[in-house]
């Protein structure tokens, strides 16, 4: 009675993106598929939209910092195809001060604070989002926490808080 | 005819006796209709994601059980599988069946909080909450007797639970089967029929599965806007394809569906519980300790392992870089994004809403900032 | 409906009104005459010859009774038991704690030490004051001279003197819960009536003699080869 | 009680201190001056109780135990609190407006011990006996809304004045239905004192006007700001309300004020509708006292078992529900008093039973208000999102 869900292959996603939206796909394993961070916007809208995707539940967005560059994780379900994908980018390299990607709050709205959190934590700037503040930390805080240059040294904080 | 009025700008919280912890919203009212509602979080934000990175795979255990600590089973059992899949250990069977028969006491657990909490913010002067908290305690009791605590669990292991369960824990858990369903029945009696519960909370803060499912939001909030989504059938981990319960849905997607979609999960709960204690056999509930080492390495790679929370999608990303402590972990928290629509739901609704709907939407603080 | 449901509501706490009470008091409960004489097993006429005062106290509800709340065998309490004679300091527990309070200072002893033998424990702290009890500690002891304690009456007004010396482990009374140490369960202890004063019976892991070695030894060479 | 009183006063003075004359004015103030010493402090004693009281049976409700720790069963517990309360720091906000901060609360406590006066306690025993008492009562129970409004506003709290204004909104929807309530009972009695109407109660009126009692009683609910009416102080809301920014006595004379003012509207509810002191064998104080604790446990059981109404329920249920049965309850009743005339017999009986069979009805009306059609979820079978409708274009193989 309830069907089960699958994993895509990351390769076979690959292939289907690469087949629309040429040059999107940087690299793809079995788990997930690399696009292009500056098209990550017209493969998102695609994959929501085409059927035989439409992943229309985001299930969340992170980011990781692999010290030479960031890589901003999706990872998409869809209810109606009932199948689940992971989407990687590759942001920032070479440490950027403010990595850049778009946002994808245009497409689904679950991605508001989850962009606001990967901001706040890890410092990755996302476009066109409408509301981009921090979200667990105040304003002002120096640094994104989950950085592995983030110094954790609380008096380091309370100087530069103080000096402000 | 219409007054001429000015809007008035309130902070509730975070020190507010119904904001379920240290939530701040900052609400812009209209006489008493709500105008505007902006959530700030952040208050008990400690950092658990940074904090693992310095921490081995075990030790992290104990951060998931102050994430969400009404639902500390299910943060490590969504941990724990994490875990599992990165390092592909294989878990012991009776170690499975048991942190399933937690897992699911824990749900119970969640919801009746839930459920009591929600009828608090109504208005109730804490006698639903105080039986709720009567079957709650006999729960905790039964954790104690698993695991020495009541909330802060640390229960499960890579590979099961730490340890088996006592012979008292049997007997408790026998008489609490039998004796939960008469006591949901009392609590249904004072509350499901209850005129005032009802014209409180029928057609608030609705939401479409459309509009639910494109916020991303999980868990009782969306099975109660009609879409049959349940990670425990869609995406069965553990043994939860061995057993049979139903998922129940409501199409209305009020305050009132999602209160009593709770107590019917609760039920459903209930019934794996059963279930599990059925299919559960002897044998040993962890793997030796020379295949699951203290200091687990798992592989170079990542992994995202979703549960069915109580709150929604309770989703864990692990990358691992080969070494004893996580190199990134991410808590997809259902509790933080099932709170993005909270400003589209409360908009025009009265400041008696505001409370109702939040305790429906059942939060916890800690899962929030983490 | 009609207001039948709030009817049915009042109705439900009008019954719970005579059921009994499910919260327990603490530390003291307030009894009456018959609970006085149930908690110390005399009979009402025994106590009034006793002391009449206080059966006057007991008819109006004020008699104190001490309440020790029954808490599970495993249960993690806000101390540590530590037989130190068990103890060959090699700081698993330390390196296991996440939070890093528990300081080991050795020396290497001077008397044993071509036998190998055991360390000199000069420091043994832990620091109850950051502790989260997760246990993992106890978990992490190879030879079972760590264990949880059960007792959780241990508030105290400063933060040093939460922090439980070397001293102060070998002293105290020692009841150690049964997390991680199944010896206990098997033998039906309760640590709320008995105490393990003797180090040999807190271990699960007797001394192995000399054969028993030699033949551990030949059985791990053949499984290998 | 008056005159009694008086004469003990004058006789004991005559007896004891011959040589100084009094004048009677003197005598009439020291009269006066017993009297309410003994009232306020009955009604004082009273909220102690009713504190604890209610404490106790909630915690009962709740299966908890309760206040057990100061005094046989913890009846000391609310001395205990109010001598606490008496020596805590008095905080008064800097933006708050100092004068009336400090007279608000006294404003709510004063007009609460006024109706005592008017109570009857026994057959004769009372205060003073005014023409108009029940008016009296209607119009001093009113000057509590403009303590919380003072209270709100010179606190200078905007959560205070949300708190304020629901107070007035419900005070001034709730008094016309409490207001017209009664005229039934004065159509009968043809008189407006307390005393007229306790004497002519050989029939508690709640039987006899069951319409009336229902609506005086929500009524005197929503007026002392009790569940399911609390939304003055709904603590799940407002925090505190209008008493955010108290502290100290003041903060206790307030909850001093609302428990009298529980306690005010038990004894005129018991006094109005069960026949106050009325009652076999034992004296009249007797009888109202259990009637007047029959009353508080009902209030104290609703507080247990039900949660609150929201604004405009409260608003509408006043409005559309008890109005509405109020001027029904007016007219069958003025209808039967043209019908039996006063010095008929079993005049109250015929008057009862055409209540019950023509006003009664009219209470299911207030439900109305209520949306309580069944919580309908038969329509399970409506797909509202096609969960796993299509499959995948490709699907990841399974080794």
């Amino acid at each position: 009675m309830y069907k089960i869900m699958n994993e895509w292959n990351g390769k076979t996603l690959g292939k289907e993106i690469n087949n629309q939206i040429a040059d999107s796909v940087v690299d793809s394993d079995n788990d997930s598929v690399f696009i292009d961070s500056q098209k990550i916007y017209e493969v998102m809208k695609f994959l929501k939209e085409t059927s035989g995707f439409s992943f229309d539940l985001l299930s969340s967005i992170t980011a990781v910092d692999y010290i030479d560059h960031f890589e901003v994780v999706y990872h998409l379900k869809s209810l109606i195809t009932l199948s689940k994908a992971t989407i990687k980018t590759k942001v920032g390299f070479g440490r950027q001060n403010q990595p850049e990607i778009d946002s994808v709050y245009s497409l689904w709205k679950g991605a508001d604070f989850q962009e606001r959190e990967a901001f706040d934590l890890m410092g990755i700037h996302f476009n066109n989002h409408p509301n981009l503040k921090r979200i667990l930390l105040w304003d002002g805080f120096p640094g994104h926490p989950l950085r592995k240059d983030f110094v954790t040294n609380s008096q380091s904080i309370i100087e530069e808080e103080n000096e402000n | 005819m219409s007054i001429k009025s000015e809007p008035i700008t309130i902070n509730l919280g975070p020190q507010h006796p119904s904001t379920h912890g240290v939530f701040r919203m900052r609400v812009t009212f209209d006489g008493e209709t709500i105008i505007d509602v902006e959530p700030i979080f952040g208050y008990l934000h400690r950092g658990s994601e940074k904090l693992a990175e310095e921490r081995t795979y075990t030790q992290v255990v104990t951060l998931t059980d102050r994430m969400d600590y009404v639902s500390s089973m299910l943060n490590n059992q969504g941990y724990i599988l994490a875990v599992e899949k990165l390092s592909s250990i294989q878990p012991e069977t009776r170690g499975v069946w048991l942190r399933m028969i937690a897992s699911e006491l824990q749900r119970i657990a969640s919801h009746l909080v839930a459920v009591g909490f929600l009828i608090q913010d109504l208005g109730a002067w804490g006698t639903p909450l105080t039986y709720a908290m009567r079957e709650r305690e006999k729960i905790l009791q039964m954790f104690e007797m698993l695991c020495g605590a009541r909330i802060t669990n640390s229960y499960l292991r890579p590979g099961g639970v730490f340890m088996d369960a006592p012979e008292q824990f049997w007997n408790n858990l026998t008489s609490f089967i039998e004796e939960f369903p008469s006591a949901i029945d009392e609590l249904e009696k004072l509350l499901t029929s209850n005129e005032i519960i009802f014209s409180r909370t029928k057609d608030v803060a609705v939401l479409t599965p459309e509009q639910a499912i494109n916020a991303s939001i999980t868990g009782p909030i969306l099975r109660s806007t009609g879409v049959q989504w349940d990670l425990r059938k869609n995406d069965p981990y553990d043994f939860y394809d061995k057993v049979e319960f139903d998922i129940p849905t409501h199409n209305a997607g009020d305050n009132y569906s999602r209160y009593l979609l709770r107590v019917q999960e609760m039920r459903e709960s209930l019934k794996i519980v059963k279930q599990c204690v059925d299919f559960i056999e002897p044998g040993p509930v962890r793997p030796h300790h020379d295949e699951v080492p203290f200091l687990l390495r798992p592989p170079k790679g990542d992994c995202y392992v979703a549960i069915e929370g109580s709150k929604g999608e309770l989703g864990f990303y692990l990358v691992s870089d080969g070494s004893i402590s996580p190199y990134r972990w991410h808590v997809r928290s259902s509790s933080l994004i099932n709170l993005t629509l909270l400003r589209d739901m409360l908009i025009g609704t009265l400041f008696g809403d505001l409370f109702v709907t939040f305790g429906g939407i059942d939060i916890n603080m800690g899962e929030v900032d983490r | 409906m009609l207001g039948f449901g709030l009817i049915k509501g009042l109705s439900v706490t009008f019954r719970n009104l005579f059921s009994p009470v499910f919260t327990i008091q603490y530390p003291d409960k307030r009894v009456g005459v018959f609970g006085l004489a149930k908690s110390k097993n005399k009979s009402v006429l025994a106590l009034f010859k006793e002391n009449p005062k206080q059966i006057l106290i007991a008819a109006l509800g004020m008699a104190k009774v001490k309440v020790k709340i029954e808490q599970s065998p495993r249960f993690r309490g806000n101390e540590f038991v530590w037989y130190d004679d068990r103890c060959t300091a090699c700081a698993s527990c330390a390196k296991y704690c996440p939070l890093g309070i528990i300081e080991i200072v050795t020396h290497a002893s001077e008397e044993n030490l071509q036998a190998g033998g055991n360390y000199e424990i000069d420091k043994f702290d832990i620091d109850t004051g950051r502790c989260m009890f997760c246990g993992l500690c106890v978990e992490a002891c190879p030879y079972d001279a760590l264990h949880m304690g059960t007792d959780f009456e241990k508030g105290n007004y400063l933060r040093s003197e939460l922090v439980l010396d070397k001293e102060t482990l070998i002293s105290q009374v020692k009841n150690p819960s049964s997390w991680f140490r199944p010896q206990f369960e098997e033998n039906e202890y309760d640590p709320w009536t008995s105490e393990v004063s003797d180090s040999k019976e807190a271990g699960r892991h007797e001394k192995p003699n000399d054969e028993k070695i030699k033949q551990d030894w030949v059985n791990k060479r053949k499984f290998n080869g | 009680m008056f005159e009694f009183i008086y004469n003990i006063l004058d006789f004991s003075i005559d007896l004891f201190i011959k040589d100084i004359k009094f004048e009677n004015y003197i005598l009439t103030a020291l009269t006066g001056i017993i009297i309410a010493f003994a009232i306020i402090n009955g009604v004082l004693g009273g909220v102690l109780a009713l504190i604890w009281g209610e404490r106790r049976l909630l915690g009962r409700f709740q299966q908890r135990t309760g206040p057990n720790r100061w005094g046989p069963q913890g009846i000391l517990t609310s001395t205990a609190d109010a001598i606490k309360v008496m020596f805590k720091e008095d905080i008064v906000p800097e933006e708050a407006d100092k004068y009336i901060f400090n007279v608000a609360p006294l404003l709510l406590v004063i007009p609460v011990f006024i109706i005592f006066s008017v109570i009857p306690f026994g057959i004769s025993l009372y205060a003073v006996d005014i023409n108009v008492s029940v008016l009296f009562i209607l119009a001093v129970t009113s000057i509590s809304g403009l303590s919380i409004i003072c209270a709100a506003w010179a606190s200078a709290n905007r959560i205070a004045i949300f708190s304020a204004l629901r107070s007035v909104a419900m005070l001034i929807s709730y008094e016309i239905p409490v207001g017209l309530s009664l005229v039934g009972i004065l159509l009968i009695c043809e008189s407006m004192s307390v005393m007229d109407i306790v004497i002519y109660q050989k029939i508690p009126f709640i039987l006899i006007q069951p319409v009336a009692a229902m609506v005086f009683f929500l009524g005197s609910l929503a007026e002392i700001n009790r569940t399911p009416f609390d939304l003055t102080e709904a603590e799940s809301e407002l925090a505190a309300g209008y008493q955010n920014d108290y502290s100290g006595m003041k903060w206790g004379l307030f909850y001093l004020g609302e428990f009298a003012a529980a306690i005010a509207a038990a004894t005129v509810f018991s006094t109005l509708f069960l026949g106050g002191p009325n009652g076999p064998i034992l004296p009249g104080i007797f009888w109202l006292t259990v009637k007047v604790i029959a009353v508080l446990f009902v209030i104290i059981w609703i507080r247990a078992s039900w949660p609150r109404f929201r604004i405009d329920q409260v608003l509408n249920l006043a409005w559309k529900g008890l109005f509405e049965l109020t001027l029904v309850n007016i007219i069958v009743t003025s209808i039967a008093v043209i019908i039996w005339t006063d010095g008929e017999a079993n005049r109250l009986i015929y008057i009862g039973l055409a209540n019950w069979i023509f006003a009664f009805p009219f209470v299911f009306l207030i439900f109305k208000m209520l949306k309580t059609k069944n919580y309908d979820s038969d329509n399970k079978k409506l797909i509202r999102y096609p969960v796993g409708s299509e499959t995948p274009k490709f699907h990841k193989e399974k080794n």
